[in-house]
Order: structure tokens, then C-alpha cells, then sequence
């Protein structure tokens, strides 16, 4: 009806990408129940689909969600050819898509009516690779895994690494379904990098983790370093005490030291049975935020356009810290934190320790 | 590069572990239960579960983990299996996918969807280098212990399934169930047993691999490929063969990735095929004769 | 003698199928019963029945003390039933010597013939002792058929149904089988339904003969009375036509 | 049945110097056998001899390992067993390999469009040609089984099976018929029924008979083989292979024994 | 011959169009218009059924177990979206491509599955899809690797009509192909030739014993399977306008041979119902729970083999005779 805002919001809720589904979803709804859903004049209404990530299926939810259920935006994306192949409908039907989770650089040109709440992985590759040299890391091997996001960050880590007068020895590509990490990992300390830069989906994070530390491979005295995926909030504290120490660089962390990220870790783990958000969870939150504003702006009138429009240009303070929509490129610019495992009350966090500020997606620089 | 040697068979050892059962069910009684990896995730999250929660040791983890999933195969094989016996494969097949897929979400449903980590105690996540150079060899303890449990197993089903009588009625009752009762063979019983102990065999795969592995819900459609492979390389007549097929495969995977990373995923799955081309009832099958 | 096997007004059949209907017999002690019929008219469904291998619709066997159909089919070997299949159904995984130790059991208390083991049966069919090693598919069909026979022995059974066990045996074999038979029969109290093709060779062995036609007894009567009426014989299993 | 094979006559299926071995068993044994032009030909001897065998290696479902083949003047060692059927050599099996889901109509149907050469069609329906339909209802009334020709094989009672066992070698129209105890199982009265049906096959289609039943051979056969432990014992007519004082000791017993099977 | 006449109908009888064969088929080509809202769903489940169909060819009917039947279904999506790509964007041409390249393709690797037991030419199969995978993700440059082929534009369907937003060209022309490819196979498996393909899968040796040439015709079988299911892949490909690797993955297969099962194999509507079965189940049931969906459809394959498929449409069988079945004849 006329008076029901909706919002499609596609998520892989089973599956091995389920748990991307489940922040976000729980996210998403966490942002509804605190702002409510009487938004200028129309009521919010949120249809979650399982996409089980598989392209096709994305497609076709949205496809149908657009058709049938006439929604207003779309939303979610759990990974990148799901959202690449979502964007011609976006495009097609003048919906503005927010994507949530996938993070290959190219997602928001292969629609103008695509807006990102996450992240780039060359955003958190390349601050890595501006910190790196600086702090006694010169020689570093590459080990991604070998899928979009895998090669983006490998990609974009080397480049930044040879500017900044680093060197890249080996670059590695696992299989994304890849159970024993044995060889690449002995390869690696053989070749005796300074440090191993890592880029693998949550899940298999604490798996290289391990292998790594049974492998002596710290005391062999090579640094494990990675974007947050492989230190992910919501694992972290079962990877036990190994995984003190390890550098990585995200956008965000559970324990990012603001007055708006306390309050959304505590609502958040409250509705939750105690979860940790992770960086899923406020890309879903944040997301949730620029869709209401935008709805708050315009209320409802001039259909996709207007919405995108009001989309464009965001600026506010998230949990991750202050971000915003770049009118542009339709991407998210914010910061890239540095973090380094540590305890803290007898639980592990990433603790932030150092940030680059507003960074754009370097992916977008040509 | 002893150390890649070691890593591989570690490896293989693994894989063989997982997949032993699965020869057990499979290769033995002739029934396509694609719900063997569902019984090694129940393994894998008892001890997961176990040690996070209760704070049990890790080798009293084992036990439980094999008897638990023991316990859940008898009881499930006089529920739901034994109908299943003399239907064609491909409702085996549908059957127990349709129970793997239950259990995905049965699981998903009560502990979440998020891996579990486990924690192995101190002296299991040591490491010991001998050697120097080209010639190190560095043994991660908790692959040792790997190596250990698996060839205790592989003697002790070896033992079991071709030196008793128990062995010779088993496969009798597969052969030819109608025949093999009519002669007076409890082929229930046998069956009951025999279901039990390959799921048995599954969840302590499952415990054993949780720490390589980790344990989500989708572990029994995330490896099931791995299983089977082992099962088809090794044939399902003997344990011997899946245990030099794992091997075969172990030692062939990690050193493909070591010397040629970029082949990555196609070494296994090459060999794999150019051994079945080759050898298509396996590559290491019973033959009778006085060969 | 004392009565050892009686069956009365026994149906069974496959699934919903009913083939035999209504079947009554009886065999004593020692005594050994020739079972006749064209093809297709029940006589393996019967063995079967006894087995414990085809659906029972209605009536009652009792073997010895033991009421049979009550049982479950692996418990009937136990009750003293030796089966030898018309198929064969050798296992086709386990070795010659496999089918036979797999299946084997001890004589009953009270019993006072020698026991059936494998080696006896080896001595029996010496061709088996030097196939030992072959697995079940490995041999040749006479092979298959001593096997078969050789597996029920062993489970020392006081009722042995054999179910064409001639068939593909050569003529030398066949005449050492029968005389087998008959042996055991007479000297160690076995007693034994015999299904044959060729009614003459049976009925020189058996005592007393049943014809079955569509799944009823249409004869039943003496081995010696129905071989000296070959017209008769002749006329319930449709030689003629 | 016994006089005119001439010594003239072809010889359309040779056998040379046939060995097989199974690991440590010798199953043939440096086996010679010429199958004459029109010959109904019996191979007898004792279980395990490795009769069966023999025709596994004629009909190609084994290779040898040493020895050849010659059929029709031509090395057929190394054909493919469909090809050895092209060439017109068909048998039967000893225990039956029958089509379960098939009914013997769909059987003998497929058959005989497969010999036809109208296996390979895939536009036109099975049955829709005439010529094969007709043969296919000649053979179900010549095997009787036109009773249950459309129930699924599966479920038929043995002698049943075992005539379709018969019935699809027919209709291949073969002109070497290897032929494995092909009445076993059927009961005596129409044993002579259906080897009569075999003898009857055209005057030039050579027939090599594997069967223990000593009536039949004798009745059904102007030469004979006998084959022992893998190796050729002899070869005869049926009078000297029936006086054989060999033959008797290790197949056919005592005279007793063709009692038993008479009567 | 007395009934010379009637016995070949027994033959023919089979092969004879039903009536309700007809009334499905009408309902179900005209669909897309009586079902607008429903169109896209109703073009998956017409791939999914194609694609299902393709496998019966083989599974049903030769009894080759293949776990890599995706492999020729990523193969037609990615030459049709190639195709589309870089040469010209009609569908009807692009179709033809993709079914000749998985053609060929199902031709070369017919060799593979000639010997061996199911699980062999179970594995064989995989392994043959997963490298496939791996071969498109390491080709990027021309597939567009992990991020999916992107930038298809189709043509509109015979020059005139394009392929909408809510699906109706598209459901309708997958439905037109699937009905077309069905009769063609229903010719296919009811002619001489499809007997003689049931014949080598009840008994090998003997098919060969009757001069069936076993290797030829199962490779031909192979091939032609091969072929359809590149036809459902260039479907996929094509109205949804872009392919990527997932067409290649495990699941595909594996869930197209559940939906084939779940229909029945070995007589063609299985795949059909199958497909209609699954997916409108999955669709329901994965809009009332999201998370759990896949319990709900366990439990359902569950109970369709305990139960049986042909009782669990004939639910007043359901108490009875079960009980008396213990020592039913096992076959
Ligand atoms: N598994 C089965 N399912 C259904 N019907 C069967 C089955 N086995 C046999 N029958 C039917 O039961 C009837 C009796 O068969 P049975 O095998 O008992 O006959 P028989 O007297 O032993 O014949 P033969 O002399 O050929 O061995 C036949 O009509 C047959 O078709
Ligand atoms: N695959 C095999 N492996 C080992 N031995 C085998 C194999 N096949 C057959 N044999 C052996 O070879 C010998 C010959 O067997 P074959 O089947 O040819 O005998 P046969 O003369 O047909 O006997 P029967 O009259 O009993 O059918 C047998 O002793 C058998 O055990
Ligand atoms: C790091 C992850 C968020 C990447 C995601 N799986 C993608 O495909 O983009
Ligand atoms: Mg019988
Ligand atoms: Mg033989």
C-alpha cells in the first residue's frame, strides 16, 4: 500500500555464509527496534529472503521483490557476484540498492542506483600496507584466498606495499574450500617473510591462526598480519591466547572506544543472547541508518531516485566511528583502524591503536 | 623436505579418519549414507562443546564423542535406517541428505551458526624439529597424535573385519540379507552394530578434525566431497584401501600446493580422476584367488 | 517315528501377492520328502516359507517342539532349518571358505550322528577344498550349487531343504549327492524336502511325495506309490499336456 | 539325429590353443576346439572344468591369455563381444542374465531391433515396425511366453526366465549358437521340448552345447568334448565318448547313476 | 497369429500421449500470463525441470550416477553468456551455442564414465565439474573469475519481444524449450534406441552378449544428456543475464539429482515434478523461516523414502498393510 515503506533485504541465511546473514539481519532489526517504524508518515516494513548465496537466486529474489512486492529499496548482498548481478535490477527498476557485507571494490560502479555501507577490502588492505614498512616490515608474503575479495586485497596490499619501498616475496592463493593449510604455511616460513599478510573469509581465519602458531612460526619469527576478517569479532574470543598480539586492519571493532559503539555492542549483545557484533553487524546497522534517513528526508515522495539522492552524501557518527557516503561514488569513506589483539577483562578484543583517517576506496582512483 | 612428507601424511591420516566410517557404512554395508558427515559434526560438537562449557580434557572428549555418535547411529539405524535397506541407492541417497540437511539446521538452531573454536590442551599444540636444512623435520604434536590414534583404529578394524567370523557375517548379510537370515545370521543385530560403530568412527573423525577443520553447522555438506573421495580412490572392500588412498592423496595434496601453489584445487581432483579412469573399481581392491 | 515338520493350511505369497494357498504337510523323523510340480506352481515360494523368507499370510508350521512361523527368520537356522536356496545366493564377497565357517553352527545336544563342519563338507565335495580361496563369484555354477548345499550342512540342521540342488551338477556328482542324501537321511536322522526337476531320481531317495499345483496339494502319498504310477505322475505335472 | 556330418564340412569356430588363467588357477588350459558348419556339438565334463570359461573366452566377456579365436576364417581375438554378435555368434548364459525392469515383449522387442540394425534409431517408437513385431510375438508363442509377456521379467517364476534366457539368443538368429545349460531349471517335460526347438534351428547355424543333463547331450549331439580340469580329455561321436572308460571315471559315474536320472 | 494386431500396442501403449500429458501442458505454457506474479519462479522451476530432465536421461535410463552434471549446465550458461557477450545478444543463436558446447564437452567426457561402479563414475563426474570450476575461476580475463560474468545484454526473444522485469518472456521461453526438449526425449527413450539404453543398465554383460555396443551407446547417451543440460544452462544464462561460477558448483548438481529423485527417476516427469516439488517448497517455506528452512525440507525428503513417493500422494494408505510388510520379499 501506499503507506508501507519496504525493504527487501537479501542475506545468505544458510549456508556457509550464513553467519553474515545473521548479523546483519540482527543488526538490521536492533536499528528498527530503537528508531521504530513510523518513518515520515510510512510505515517500515522488512522482507528478509535467504539468497543461500547463490547469484542466481539473489537475482531472482529481487527480481521478484521488486515486482511483485514493490519495495522500495533493496538490501543486504552477501557477496560480491550476488550483488554484481543484482545491480542490473537495481539499475532496471530505479531501486537503490544498499549493500551491506560484499566488499570487492567494483560493486558500486556496476550500478549508479548501488550505495555501500560496508566496506572496500583494498580500504583495509592499503592502510595495512601504509603501516607496515614504518613499523620494521619490509619482506612480506601474500596469502589470499582466491576468490574476488582475495585477489582485491592482495592486489591492492602489494601495490601500496612496493610504493611505500616494501617487498612482496611470494604471493599465495589457497582454494576458497581449502581444509589444511599445511603446505602454504610451510612454504611461507621457508621463504622467511618479515611478516604474512592474510586474507581468508571469517571462518577460515582461525584455522590459519592456529596452523600458523603449531607451525612455530612466531617464534620462527615471522608477524602475522590481515585484514579484521581474520581476526572476526564474533570468533575472536575462542581463538584463545594465541592470537594475542596479531596486527590487522578493519574498520571496525567490537571494542572501538566510542560512546555510540558502547551503546550499540550492549543493545546489540542484549537482543542477541550475548553475540558480538562484528563488522557485518554495523555494516547492516549503518546501513538500516542511511535507508531511514534518506526516508526522513524525502517521506517517501519521488520513488528511487529521490531516495538515492538523499542517500548521497551522508555524513554521521556510526559505531565504527564517523563515516560517510561519498556523493560520488556512492561508496563509504571512513576510517581504517589498526588493532592489535589484546585482553581485556579476561576477553580478546582488537584493540585499536592506531587509524588513518577517511579513507576512500583506492579502488576508485583511476 | 621430510617435514612436507610428515604434513601430508598428517593429512591423509585425517582425511582417512573422517572418511573411515564412512568405508565402514558405505563400503561394508552397501548403504549410501551421505549423513556421515552429519554424525562427525555431532562428534565434533560434543567435544566442542564439552570442553568449552564443562571444561573436560580433550582424550576424555574422544571416548564421548565416539560413543555419543554411536549411540544417536544405533538409535537412528532401528528407527529410520533399517527400512532403507533394500531401497535403491538413490532414495539412500535422498534419505540422508534430507537428515544432514536436518541436522545443519537442528544444530544451527541450538548453538548458532558461528565456527567453533577449540582449544587443544598444551601438550598437544607442541611442535618438535629434528634435523636441519633440506632434511628438517618438524612434527606438530597434535598431527603425531593424528598419525597415532589412526593406525591404533586401522589395526584394530583390520583385526575385526577380516580375522572373526564377525567380518565374513557382516558382508554376508550385505550380500544376500534374505539368505544370510535364512541361514541364521542376526542380520539385524550385525547391522545395529555395525551402523553403530561406523557412525562411532565418524564422531570421533569429527572430534579429531574439529581443531584443523572447525566446527559450523555446514561441516557435514563442507567436507562430504573429501569423504567420499577417500572412499571412491580407496575402494569400499577393505580399510586398507581408503587408509593408502588418504594417504595417496594426503601426501599428493600437500606437496602439490607446496611446490606448485598455483594448481591449487586441481591436483586432487585430477589424481582423483586419472586413478578411477585408470583403476574404476579403486585403487586398492580385494581380489580373491589364490593371487 | 516321531512326527518332525507339520504344516497346516499355510498361504503365503510376495507383497500383496498370495501363492501358496491353503498348503497342509507333514514329514516324521529321518524321513525325507520329495516336492513336486511344474514350474511356477510354488514349490520354491514353499521352501522359502519354511525359510522365513516370503510374506506369510495364515496357517502354521511346527518343526519339531517349536512353533516356526512364530519365529524370525534367523532364529529358524537355530530351530534346526538348513536352507539351500534354488538361486544359490553364494555370497558373493566372502570366500569359499567364508560362506562356509560365516554361517556355521554347532550340532543340538542329543544329537548322534557326526557334526557337519567344514571339513567334513570339503571331504564331501573335494573340488571345494581346492577352491578355498575363490571368492563366491569366482566359481563355476556346479561349484556354486556344492557350496550351497555345503553351507546348509553346516549349520547341522534336522530339516533340510534343498530346492533343485542337482541342477548343473555333473552326472557323477549327482549320483554322489543323492547317495549323500540318502546317507545322511537314513544314518544320521536328518530329515529333507527335496525339490527336483527330474521326479525319478528323487522319488528313489525319498520317501514320501507331495505334488503341488498352483499353490495347492493336489497329491500327496507314498515316494514308492507315486514312482510305480508314471502315468499318474505323468498326469499332475502336465508332462503331457 | 546323427549321421551326415561330413568330415567336408566348414569349420566355422576355431579355438587355438586357448589359455586362461585366474592368478594361481589355470581355468583353460591350452584348449583346441573346431566347431564345424551345422555341428550340434556338446562340451561335457565335470563341474569347475572350465567349460563356462571357455565360452567366456569365445564370446569375448574374457580375454585369454594366450591363444586365439578364429571365427569364419577370421581372427576374432581381439573384438569387442558386441562385435563377436555381429558376426552371428550369440549364447546363453548359465545363470540368467535376463533385463529385470524389462517385460519379455520390451526384451525380445529391443533384441530383435538391436539385430535388425535398428538399435541406433531414436525417432521412430520400439514396436512401431512390423517385421520386429512379428518375430517378437513368434518367439513369445515358441517360448510360451505370451502369458507373461507383459509382466516385468523380475518378477517370473525361474522356468519362465529361463525360457526368455533362451528366447533373446534366438532372436538374434545366430549362426554359432554357444549354448550354457540352457535347460537347467526347466522342468524335465519341456526340456525335450526346447532343445528340440534348438535342434531345429536351420541345418547350416553350428551349435556347441554346455549341459550335465546326459539324455539331452546324448539325444541332441552328433560330436562331442570332453573337458577336465581345464584341459581337453577327448573327442568323439556320442557312442565312443558314452563307452569312454575315462570319461565314465571322472563324469558320467556308474550306470547306476543314468538310472537315477532316468528311471 | 491370432492377436497378431493387438499385442504391439502393448508397445506402443506406453509411448501414447495422455490426456491429462496435454492439459498439464497447456496450464503450464500459459502460466506465465495466469500466474503473472509468478513468472520468475516459474522460469527457475522450467530450467531446474530441463536440467533435472537432462540427468533422468542418463540416470534413469542407463543408471549413470553423475555428480557433475553441473558441469555441462555452467558449461551452456557461460558459452550462451559469452556468446551474448562478445558475438551477438540473440537468445535463439546463443541457445544453439550453448547446447553445442556442452555437447561437445558431454562428448569428450564420456570416456570417463564408461567403466567403473556408481561411485566411481559418482566421483568421476565431481571431479570433472570442480576442475571446470577451477578452469573458469583461473580464466578471469574471459570469465570474469570469482566475480561472475558480467555485462550480458540480451537480445529480445525472436527479434520482437524483450525480456521483462517480472519474467514472462522469460518463463515462457523456458517453458517452450522444456517442452520441446521433453519431446524430443520421450521420442529418445521410447524408440529402439532408448531400450536397448535400459537394457545396458539392468545388465551390461548381457547387452553386450546381444551385440548392444555398450561403450558407444552410453557415450551417446552421455552426450546427448550432456547437451540438454547445456540448454538448461544457456536458460539460466540468459534470463538472468549473467552466469557465474556457482552454475559449475557441487550443489548444483547435487541438488539437481535430489530434485530428480525426489521425482522419480527413469520417467521424464520426474525431473518436472521434482522440480515443481522442490522449489515451490523451498520458495514457501524459505519465506516463513528463513534461517531454518532447510530443516523443513530435510524433514520433507525424510519422509518422502520412508514413506514412499507413491504413498505419500495416496495419504489413506498410510495405516494398513504396513505393519504385515516385515518379511515382505525383498527384490
Ligand atoms: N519375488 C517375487 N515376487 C512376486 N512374485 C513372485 C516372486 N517370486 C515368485 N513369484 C511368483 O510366485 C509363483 C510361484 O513361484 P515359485 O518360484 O515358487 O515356483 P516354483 O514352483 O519354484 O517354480 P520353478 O520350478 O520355476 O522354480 C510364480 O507365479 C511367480 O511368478
Ligand atoms: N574369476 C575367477 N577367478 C578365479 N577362478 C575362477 C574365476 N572364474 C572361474 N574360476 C574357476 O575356474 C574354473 C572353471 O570354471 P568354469 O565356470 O569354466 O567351470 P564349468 O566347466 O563351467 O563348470 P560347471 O559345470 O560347474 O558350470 C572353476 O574351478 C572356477 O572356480
Ligand atoms: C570479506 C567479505 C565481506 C567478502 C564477501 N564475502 C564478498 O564477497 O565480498
Ligand atoms: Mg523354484
Ligand atoms: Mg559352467
Amino acid at each position: 500500500q501506499d503507506n508501507t515503506f519496504k525493504i527487501g533485504l537479501i542475506l545468505p541465511m544458510t549456508g556457509q555464509q550464513a553467519t553474515t546473514g545473521r548479523q546483519i539481519e540482527a543488526a538490521a532489526k536492533l536499528y528498527m527496534a530503537q528508531n521504530g517504524d513510523m518513518i515520515g508518515g510510512k510505515k517500515v516494513q522488512l522482507i528478509i529472503k535467504d539468497d543461500t548465496s547463490i547469484p542466481d537466486v539473489t537475482k531472482r529474489l529481487a527480481q521478484e521483490l521488486v515486482v511483485n512486492d514493490k519495495v522500495n529499496v533493496l538490501a543486504g548482498m552477501g557477496i560480491t557476484p550476488s550483488a554484481l548481478a543484482t545491480a542490473a535490477i537495481a539499475t532496471q527498476s530505479k531501486t537503490p540498492l544498499v549493500v551491506m557485507a560484499a566488499a570487492t571494490s567494483s560493486i558500486t560502479e556496476a550500478s549508479p542506483y548501488v550505495v555501500r555501507t560496508s566496506f572496500t577490502l583494498p580500504q583495509a588492505s592499503v592502510a595495512l600496507a601504509d603501516w607496515a614498512p614504518k613499523n620494521g616490515i619490509k619482506k612480506v608474503v601474500t596469502l589470499v584466498s582466491d576468490y574476488g575479495p582475495g585477489i582485491d586485497a592482495e592486489k591492492y596490499f602489494k601495490e601500496r606495499m612496493l610504493f611505500n619501498g616494501g617487498q612482496i616475496t611470494e604471493s599465495l592463493r589457497v582454494p576458497l574450500r581449502n581444509p589444511d593449510f599445511a603446505p602454504f604455511l610451510q612454504k611461507v616460513r621457508d621463504l622467511k617473510p618479515d611478516a604474512l599478510f592474510v586474507f581468508v573469509p571469517s571462518g577460515a581465519g582461525a584455522a590459519v591462526m592456529k596452523q600458523f602458531l603449531e607451525r612455530g612460526m612466531d617464534k620462527a619469527g615471522i608477524k602475522l598480519i590481515g585484514t579484521g576478517d581474520v581476526t572476526d569479532d564474533d570468533q575472536l574470543n575462542d581463538m584463545g591466547d594465541g592470537a594475542l598480539g596479531v596486527v590487522t586492519s578493519h574498520h571496525y571493532s567490537t571494542a572501538h572506544p566510542s560512546a555510540v559503539n558502547k551503546k550499540f555492542v550492549e543493545a546489540f549483545q542484549k537482543a542477541n543472547n550475548n553475540l558480538r557484533p562484528n563488522f557485518m553487524a554495523v555494516g547492516g546497522y549503518d546501513g538500516m541508518r542511511v535507508i531511514y534517513e534518506a526516508l526522513k528526508v524525502t517521506k517517501g515522495a519521488g520513488g528511487g531516485d529521490a531516495l538515492l539522492a538523499a542517500m548521497k552524501g551522508q555524513i554521521f557518527e556510526s559505531p565504527r566511528g564517523p563515516m560517510f557516503i561519498d556523493a560520488q561514488t556512492r561508496d563509504v569513506v571512513q576510517n581504517i583502524y589498526l588493532r592489535k589483539v589484546e585482553k581485556k577483562d579476561g576477553q580478546l578484543y582488537n584493540i585499536e591503536f592506531d587509524v588513518i583517517k577517511d579513507v576512500k576506496d583506492p579502488g576508485k582512483n583511476k | 623436505m621430510l617435514t612436507l612428507l610428515f604434513d601430508g601424511i598428517a593429512y591423509g591420516m585425517l582425511l582417512f579418519i573422517l572418511a573411515v566410517g564412512l568405508a565402514v557404512t558405505m563400503g561394508l554395508m552397501n548403504f549410501i549414507n551421505l549423513a556421515h558427515g552429519a554424525f562427525a559434526m555431532v562428534g565434533g560438537y560434543i567435544t566442542v562443546l564439552l570442553m568449552q562449557r564443562l571444561d573436560v580434557p580433550f582424550l576424555l572428549c574422544l571416548p564421548a564423542a565416539f560413543i555419543g555418535a554411536a549411540l544417536l547411529g544405533a538409535v537412528l539405524e532401528r528407527t529410520l535406517y533399517r527400512p532403507l535397506y533394500h531401497k535403491p541407492h538413490l532414495d539412500q541417497v535422498l534419505f540422508s541428505i534430507g537428515l544432514t540437511f536436518m541436522a545443519v539446521a537442528a544444530v544451527d538452531y541450538f548453538v548458532g551458526s558461528t565456527q567453533q573454536i577449540l582449544q587443544l590442551p598444551e601438550w598437544l599444540k607442541g611442535r618438535t624439529e629434528l634435523g636441519e636444512g633440506a632434511w628438517m623435520l618438524g612434527m606438530g604434536h597434535y598431527r603425531l597424535f593424528i598419525i597415532a590414534v589412526c593406525a591404533a583404529l586401522t589395526i584394530a578394524l583390520q583385526y575385526i573385519l577380516t580375522k572373526t567370523r564377525f567380518g565374513s557375517r557382516l558382508r554376508a548379510s550385505v550380500d544376500d540379507q534374505r539368505v544370510a537370515a535364512g541361514l541364521g545370521i542376526n542380520v539385524n543385530v550385525v547391522f545395529l552394530s555395525t551402523f553403530a560403530v561406523g557412525s562411532g568412527l565418524a564422531g570421533l573423525g569429527g572430534a579429531l578434525g574439529a581443531d584443523v577443520l572447525g566446527m559450523d553447522p555446514t561441516f557435514p555438506l563442507k567436507f562430504m566431497i573429501y569423504f567420499l573421495i577417500v572412499v571412491a580412490v580407496g575402494g569400499t572392500s577393505s580399510i586398507t584401501g581408503p587408509l593408502l588412498a588418504a594417504l595417496l592423496l594426503g601426501i599428493a595434496d600437500v606437496a602439490g600446493k607446496y611446490y606448485i601453489p598455483k594448481l591449487g584445487a586441481f591436483i586432487v581432483y585430477s589424481l582423483m580422476i586419472l586413478i578411477l579412469v585408470w583403476r574404476p573399481q579403486g585403487l586398492f581392491v580385494r581380489k580373491g584367488g589364490k593371487a | 517315528m516321531a512326527e518332525l515338520l507339520k504344516v497346516e493350511n499355510l498361504s503365503a505369497g510376495y507383497g500383496e501377492a498370495v501363492v501358496l494357498h491353503g498348503v497342509s504337510v507333514s514329514i516324521n523323523e529321518g524321513e525325507t520328502l520329495a516336492l513336486l510340480g511344474r514350474n511356477g506352481t510354488g514349490k520354491t515360494t514353499f521352501m522359502n516359507t519354511l525359510a522365513g523368507a516370503t510374506r506369510q499370510h495364515g496357517g502354521t508350521i511346527a518343526l519339531g517342539g517349536t512353533t516356526l512361523h512364530k519365529l524370525p527368520q534367523h532364529e529358524r537356522a537355530a530351530a534346526g532349518i538348513g536352507w539351500v536356496p534354488q538361486e544359490r545366493n553364494i555370497f558373493k564377497s566372502l570366500t569359499v571358505d567364508e560362506n562356509l565357517t560365516a554361517v556355521a553352527r554347532p550340532a543340538r545336544a542329543g544329537r548322534k550322528a557326526a557334526m557337519w563342519t567344514p571339513a567334513r563338507v570339503y571331504e564331501l565335495f573335494p573340488r571345494l577344498a581346492e577352491r578355498k580361496t575363490n571368492l563366491g563369484t569366482q566359481l563355476s555354477g556346479g561349484e556354486q550349487q556344492m557350496l550351497a548345499v555345503g553351507r546348509a550342512l553346516v549349520l547341522n540342521p534336522t530339516l533340510l531343504l534343498l530346492d533343485e540342488p542337482c541342477e548343473g551338477l555333473a552326472p557323477i556328482i549327482v549320483q554322489e549327492l543323492l547317495r549323500a542324501i540318502r546317507r545322511i537321511t537314513r544314518e544320521e536322522g536328518l530329515s529333507a524336502i527335496i525339490v527336483e526337476q527330474h521326479p525319478q531320481a528323487i522319488l528313489a531317495i525319498s520317501d514320501t511325495a507331495a505334488v503341488l499345483d498352483r499353490g495347492t496339494v493336489v497329491h500327496s502319498g507314498t515316494a514308492k506309490g507315486l514312482q510305480e504310477q508314471p502315468a499318474l505322475l505323468d498326469k499332475l505335472l502336465g508332462v503331457a499336456r | 539325429m546323427s549321421n551326415p556330418t561330413s568330415n567336408a564340412a566348414a569349420t566355422v569356430l576355431s579355438a587355438q590353443g586357448l589359455v586362461m588363467k585366474f592368478g594361481g588357477i589355470t581355468a583353460t588350459n591350452n584348449v583346441s576346439l573346431d566347431l564345424k558348419q551345422g555341428a550340434r556339438h556338446a562340451l561335457i565334463g565335470p563341474n569347475g572344468a572350465g567349460k563356462t570359461t571357455l565360452i567366456n573366452l569365445l564370446t569375448g566377456v574374457l580375454q585369454p591369455t594366450e591363444g586365439k579365436i578364429i571365427l569364419e576364417g577370421q581372427d576374432i581375438t581381439n573384438l569387442a563381444p558386441h562385435q563377436r554378435v555381429r558376426r552371428g555368434m550369440v549364447r546363453t548364459f548359465q545363470i540368467n542374465q535376463l533385463f529385470d525392469t524389462l517385460s519379455p515383449m520390451e526384451t525380445l522387442a529391443m533384441v530383435v531391433s538391436q539385430h535388425q540394425g535398428l538399435g541406433g534409431k531414436w525417432w521412430q517408437a520400439l514396436g512401431s515396425n512390423r517385421r520386429v513385431t512379428e518375430r517378437c510375438e513368434q518367439l513369445l508363442e515358441q517360448f510360451h511366453l505370451t502369458s507373461v509377456m507383459a509382466q516385468e521379467t523380475r518378477v517370473l517364476a525361474y522356468g519362465k526366465r529361463r525360457l526368455l534366457e533362451i528366447a533373446i539368443a534366438l532372436a538374434c538368429e545366430p549362426r554359432v549358437l554357444l549354448l550354457d545349460e540352457p535347460v537347467a531349471g526347466v522342468p524335465a517335460g519341456e526340456r525335450e521340448e526346447l532343445l528340440q526347438t534348438v535342434a531345429a534351428l536351420p541345418a547350416d547355424v553350428s551349435i556347441l552345447l554346455i549341459e550335465h543333463d546326459m539324455d539331452l547331450v546324448f539325444s541332441f549331439a552328433n560330436r562331442m568334448t570332453v573337458l577336465v580340469n581345464g584341459t581337453l580329455l577327448t573327442e568323439g561321436d556320442p557312442e565312443q565318448i558314452a563307452n569312454d572308460p575315462q570319461v565314465k571315471a571322472v563324469y558320467l559315474g556308474h550306470a547306476e547313476g543314468e538310472e537315477a536320472h532316468h528311471g | 497369429m491370432t492377436t497378431a494386431t493387438s499385442k504391439p500396442n502393448i508397445l506402443l501403449a506406453a509411448r501414447r500421449w495422455r490426456w491429462w500429458e496435454i492439459v498439464l501442458w497447456a496450464l503450464a505454457l500459459t502460466s506465465p500470463w495466469l500466474l503473472s506474479s509468478h513468472a520468475l519462479i516459474i522460469n527457475e522451476i522450467a530450467i531446474v525441470a530441463l536440467f533435472a530432465l537432462s540427468l533422468d536421461i542418463i540416470l534413469g535410463y542407463t543408471g549413470i550416477v553423475s555428480l557433475g552434471h553441473a558441469a555441462f549446465f555452467g558449461m551452456g550458461a557461460y558459452s550462451a553468456a559469452l556468446f551474448a557477450k562478445l558475438v551477438m545478444p540473440d537468445p535463439l543463436v546463443g541457445l544453439a551455442v550453448g547446447v553445442a558446447t556442452a555437447t561437445v564437452l558431454g562428448a569428450v567426457c564420456s570416456v570417463t564414465i564408461l567403466r567403473g561402479t556408481d561411485l566411481t563414475r559418482l566421483m568421476v563426474t565431481l571431479g570433472v565439474g570442480l576442475i571446470l570450476m577451477e578452469l573458469a575461476n583461473k580464466l578471469d580475463w574471459l570469465t570474469g573469475g570469482a566475480d561472475g560474468l558480467q555485462g550480458v545484454v540480451m537480445g529480445p526473444l525472436l527479434g520482437r519481444f524483450e525480456f521483462d522485469l517480472a519474467g514472462q518472456t522469460a518463463a515462457w521461453y523456458s517453458l517452450t524449450v522444456l517442452l520441446i526438449l521433453f519431446v524430443l526425449a520421450r521420442r529418445f527413450v521410447g524408440s529402439p534406441f532408448g531400450a536397448t539404453l535400459k537394457a545396458i543398465h539392468d545388465n551390461r554383460l548381457r547387452a553386450m552378449a546381444i551385440g548392444i555396443p555398450v561403450s558407444q551407446r552410453l557415450a551417446v547417451a552421455y552426450t546427448v544428456a550432456a547437451g540438454a543440460a547445456g540448454a538448461a544452462g544457456a536458460l539460466l544464462a540468459q534470463t538472468s543475464g549473467f552466469a557465474s561460477l556457482d552454475v559449475f558448483e557441487f550443489h548444483r548438481s547435487a541438488d539437481v539429482m535430489l530434485v530428480l529423485v525426489i521425482g522419480g527417476v527413469g520417467w521424464l516427469y520426474g525431473g518436472v515434478a521434482g522440480a515443481l516439488v522442490f522449489k515451490l517448497m523451498q520458495d514457501f517455506l524459505s519465506n516463513i523461516t528463513p534461517q531454518y528452512w532447510t530443516f523443513w525440507i530435510g524433514l520433507f525428503l525424510v519422509v518422502l523414502v520412508l514413506v514412499g513417493r507413491e504413498r505419500l500422494v495416496r495419504p489413506w494408505t498410510w495405516f494398513g498393510s504396513a505393519k504385515k510388510n516385515k518379511t515382505g520379499g525383498a527384490a
